[in-house]
């Protein structure tokens, strides 16, 4: 397992690399499944104030 | 019956120029502070001079052109005419094109005459300043037509729009290329038909496909 | 019948569910073309002669590279569907893309300089393909600038339509120029940025890691078009179930 | 015989219905006021009218043809006046005029419009010189000069004086007399027959 994680002495390279793009891509699923919380969250509070204001 | 419109929008923007003077100078004097900035950062050596000024040189005249293009659609956009231009029963595209050739000739055609001057003080000898001249000639109007239409695009925005524009500056890279490559090859004695080819062929590009996209931008920026 | 579905398909209450179950089935598939593609890079691959083991960076890179270009033609693509006959969801296609091209273009940069530096023992090497790939990545740069800079999304959507057809007319001409400025300069060094001579064990796992990178687009695609539908049509009946849905 | 006809016409800023299903037809002869409060959509609608916004949804047409279809024909026949006066400060009356001028087909004096609008003698000079009052007269002397069967105005009698606006008033029916059509908002009353008056509200 060592001799796999040292990468024939690249590790820091190989796994620098990799590490790089594990962080962006999973940054790029993470951003619009948050967005989608905030606008779901956002969307359903403008509903209920538009209600408050029709009723008031 | 569409040229005379097309006549007429050069003649009014060089008249507008012409009496409003202030714009015409920035450019050029912008081209030839950056330019004679230069040796003060990298040191008077000659031979180091002779092997920077086609880059610096078309890198500096790259800038001005831009910063001027800023001009293009601002005033009319912000006194209407802009929507006179676009309500006109000739094609936009055509206007567009006279708009582009009179900003040409208010800035490339300035550039390409003080060129020399300057580059007299990196050093070249007269055979490359003719070619510089010669890629200049070619090289500022594409600058032109390709830069209005990130101007097109922006000439709407408030904030930050014209830094916005400047991301434009990769569709310049091609002509910097062949254009510095083509004096490069001139100093070295190589023969530049290659070069100035490549150059001519994007300007045929520039001419015929820039018009359009810019006024389909600058429709997109009114509406 | 392809209009007939296309038009059923585009209509956004439809699309919406639909992308909802299609994100999950992709993400599966996403995971098993991934597992595929690391596995064989990483363990089974056999090293390079010349490289040694930091050559295993390609099944990053290469895809990564590759998807910047694609995403560029798919924004392209959608983006002049969408000036040409106003379909609402080619223009939102459109816009969501960037900046998921821009994440993989920026990859591309990181994973190609790291990939440099034990082989060059510099970070940035003036190399076409690196060039060419900052260059691409600026072009994003100015979409997404572009695309925030304009309040009216409508308007912005084609303004960025716009643009990115004009990037794609001068796309090629970028990089064969900078192919040939690279030349020119570099004159013929033995650094050549070319992948190292592709071994069918080495060939199959980029071939997974292009597909997986691919499915990742499309999920990422899809979240972000829910997204930006789901604003343009808050005030749209079809919202109302979606949050009780929720 | 070239008539305006607007179906179902629809807006959307910001997310918000502006206005929706707006249809109306204005013969030549006639003249449409479209009333409303700020930010009722009174721009948007003229600006759509005028080709100058796209048109998602409903459709107008000019002589039977869609105007996206009709494109440089229909700006031979509609002028449109918005809020900016579209002079060029730098340049004098005339020089606008006679650039209006050369940007369309079918002209007619400068003298005369400028009579018309009362601004006899300013031919010479520059527009900078001019009050808001007499840029407004100049776009509007614009409008006589360059033959355009479809005038759009919007809010054209801002910073206009009394008299002014009855003389413009007078040009105005005018034009229509002759066979013109003019859509105008605007929150003066109009003293205009009602005979050749068409109301729209927002």
């Amino acid at each position: 397992m060592s001799q796999f994680l040292e990468m024939g002495g690249y590790a820091f390279y190989v796994w620098s690399a990799y590490g790089v793009s594990t962080l962006v891509l999973c940054y790029g699923l993470l951003r619009p499944y948050l967005d989608h919380k905030k606008t779901l969250r956002e969307i359903s509070l403008k509903r209920r104030q538009h209600k408050r204001d029709l009723n008031d | 019956m569409h040229l005379r419109a097309f006549g007429a929008v050069i003649v009014r923007d060089l008249l507008l120029a012409f009496r409003h003077k202030s714009e015409l100078v920035n450019s050029i004097a912008f081209f030839i502070l950056v330019v004679s900035l230069f040796p003060l950062g990298v040191g008077a050596d000659i031979a180091l001079l002779r092997k920077i000024a086609p880059g610096v040189i078309w890198v500096a005249a790259l800038l001005a052109t831009f910063l001027s293009l800023d001009q293009l659609f601002r005033s009319d956009y912000e006194d209407g005419c802009l929507e006179l231009i676009l309500m006109s029963p000739h094609p936009v595209s055509l206007i567009v094109l006279a708009k582009i050739m009179a900003h040409w000739m208010l800035t490339g055609v300035p550039l390409t005459l003080i060129a020399p001057l300057l580059a007299g003080m990196y050093g070249l000898e007269n055979s490359s300043i003719a070619v510089l001249m010669l890629t200049l000639l070619i090289g500022t109007p594409i600058l032109s037509l390709i830069g209005a239409i990130a101007i097109a695009l922006t000439v709407g925005l408030r904030k930050g729009g014209v830094m916005l524009a400047l991301l434009i500056l990769p569709f310049y890279v091609p002509v910097l290329i062949f254009a510095t490559a083509a004096i490069d090859a001139q100093i070295a004695g190589f023969p530049v038909s290659g070069q100035i080819n490549m150059l001519l062929a994007l300007l045929a590009l520039a001419l015929t496909l820039s018009p359009w996209p810019t006024a389909v931008a600058l429709k997109m920026s009114l509406s | 019948m392809i209009m007939k579905w296309l038009h059923k398909f585009s209509s956004p209450p439809y699309f919406y569910a639909l992308s909802g179950k299609l994100i999950k089935w992709l993400s599966v598939l996403l995971v098993a073309f991934l597992a595929a593609g690391l596995y064989g890079g990483l363990v089974l691959a056999p090293a390079d002669y010349q490289q040694g083991d930091s050559f295993r960076i390609i099944y990053v890179h290469v895809p990564a590279a590759w998807m910047s270009l694609f995403i560029y033609m798919v924004m392209a693509v959608s983006g002049t569907i969408a000036l040409v006959w106003r379909i609402k969801l080619a223009e939102i296609v459109s816009v969501c893309s960037p900046p998921i091209g821009a994440g993989f273009t920026f990859l591309a940069l990181v994973t190609g300089s790291i990939w440099g530096k034990p082989m060059w023992g510099t970070w940035w090497v003036w190399d076409a393909r690196l060039t060419s790939e900052l260059i691409l990545l600026f072009l994003y740069l100015g979409l997404i600038g572009l695309y925030t800079a304009i309040e009216d999304k409508r308007t912005a959507s084609r303004s960025v339509a716009i643009l990115a057809l004009v990037g794609v007319v001068n796309i090629p001409i970028i990089h064969y120029s900078v192919e040939w400025w690279n030349t020119l300069h570099q004159g013929p060094t033995v650094t050549k940025f070319d992948k190292p001579s592709i071994h069918i064990d080495m060939l199959i796992p980029l071939l997974n890691m292009a597909i997986a990178f691919k499915l990742y687009f499309a999920i990422a695609l899809l979240m972000r078009s829910r997204n930006e539908l789901l604003q343009r049509e808050q005030n749209g009946r079809w919202v109302e179930e979606v949050l009780e849905g929720k | 015989m070239n008539r305006l006809e607007v179906k179902n016409l629809a807006c959307e800023r910001g997310g918000r219905l502006l206005f929706s299903n707006i249809s109306f037809s204005l013969n030549p002869g006639a003249v449409l006021v479209i009333e409303g409060r700020n930010g009722a959509g009174k721009t948007t609608l003229l600006r759509m009218l005028a080709g100058l916004r796209s048109i998602e949804d409903g459709v107008v047409s000019f002589d039977g043809l869609s105007i996206e279809q009709l494109a440089d024909a229909y700006y031979q026949q509609m002028a449109y006046l918005g809020h900016l006066n579209a002079v060029k400060y730098d340049l004098t009356v005339s020089e606008n005029l006679k650039f209006a001028q050369q940007l369309s087909t079918v002209v007619s004096n400068i003298d005369d419009a400028l009579h018309k609008v009362g601004l006899d003698g300013y031919q010479d000079t520059l527009s900078r010189h001019l009050s808001a009052g007499q840029k407004r007269k100049l776009a509007l002397a614009r409008l006589l000069c360059i033959h355009k069967r479809l005038w759009i105005l919007d809010e054209p009698f801002t910073s206009l004086d009394k008299s002014s606006i009855a003389m413009f008033e007078g040009l105005i029916h005018e034009h229509v007399s002759q066979g013109g059509m003019v859509i105008i908002t605007t929150h003066h009353p109009i003293n205009l027959p009602d005979s050749i008056l068409l109301r729209l509200t927002l």
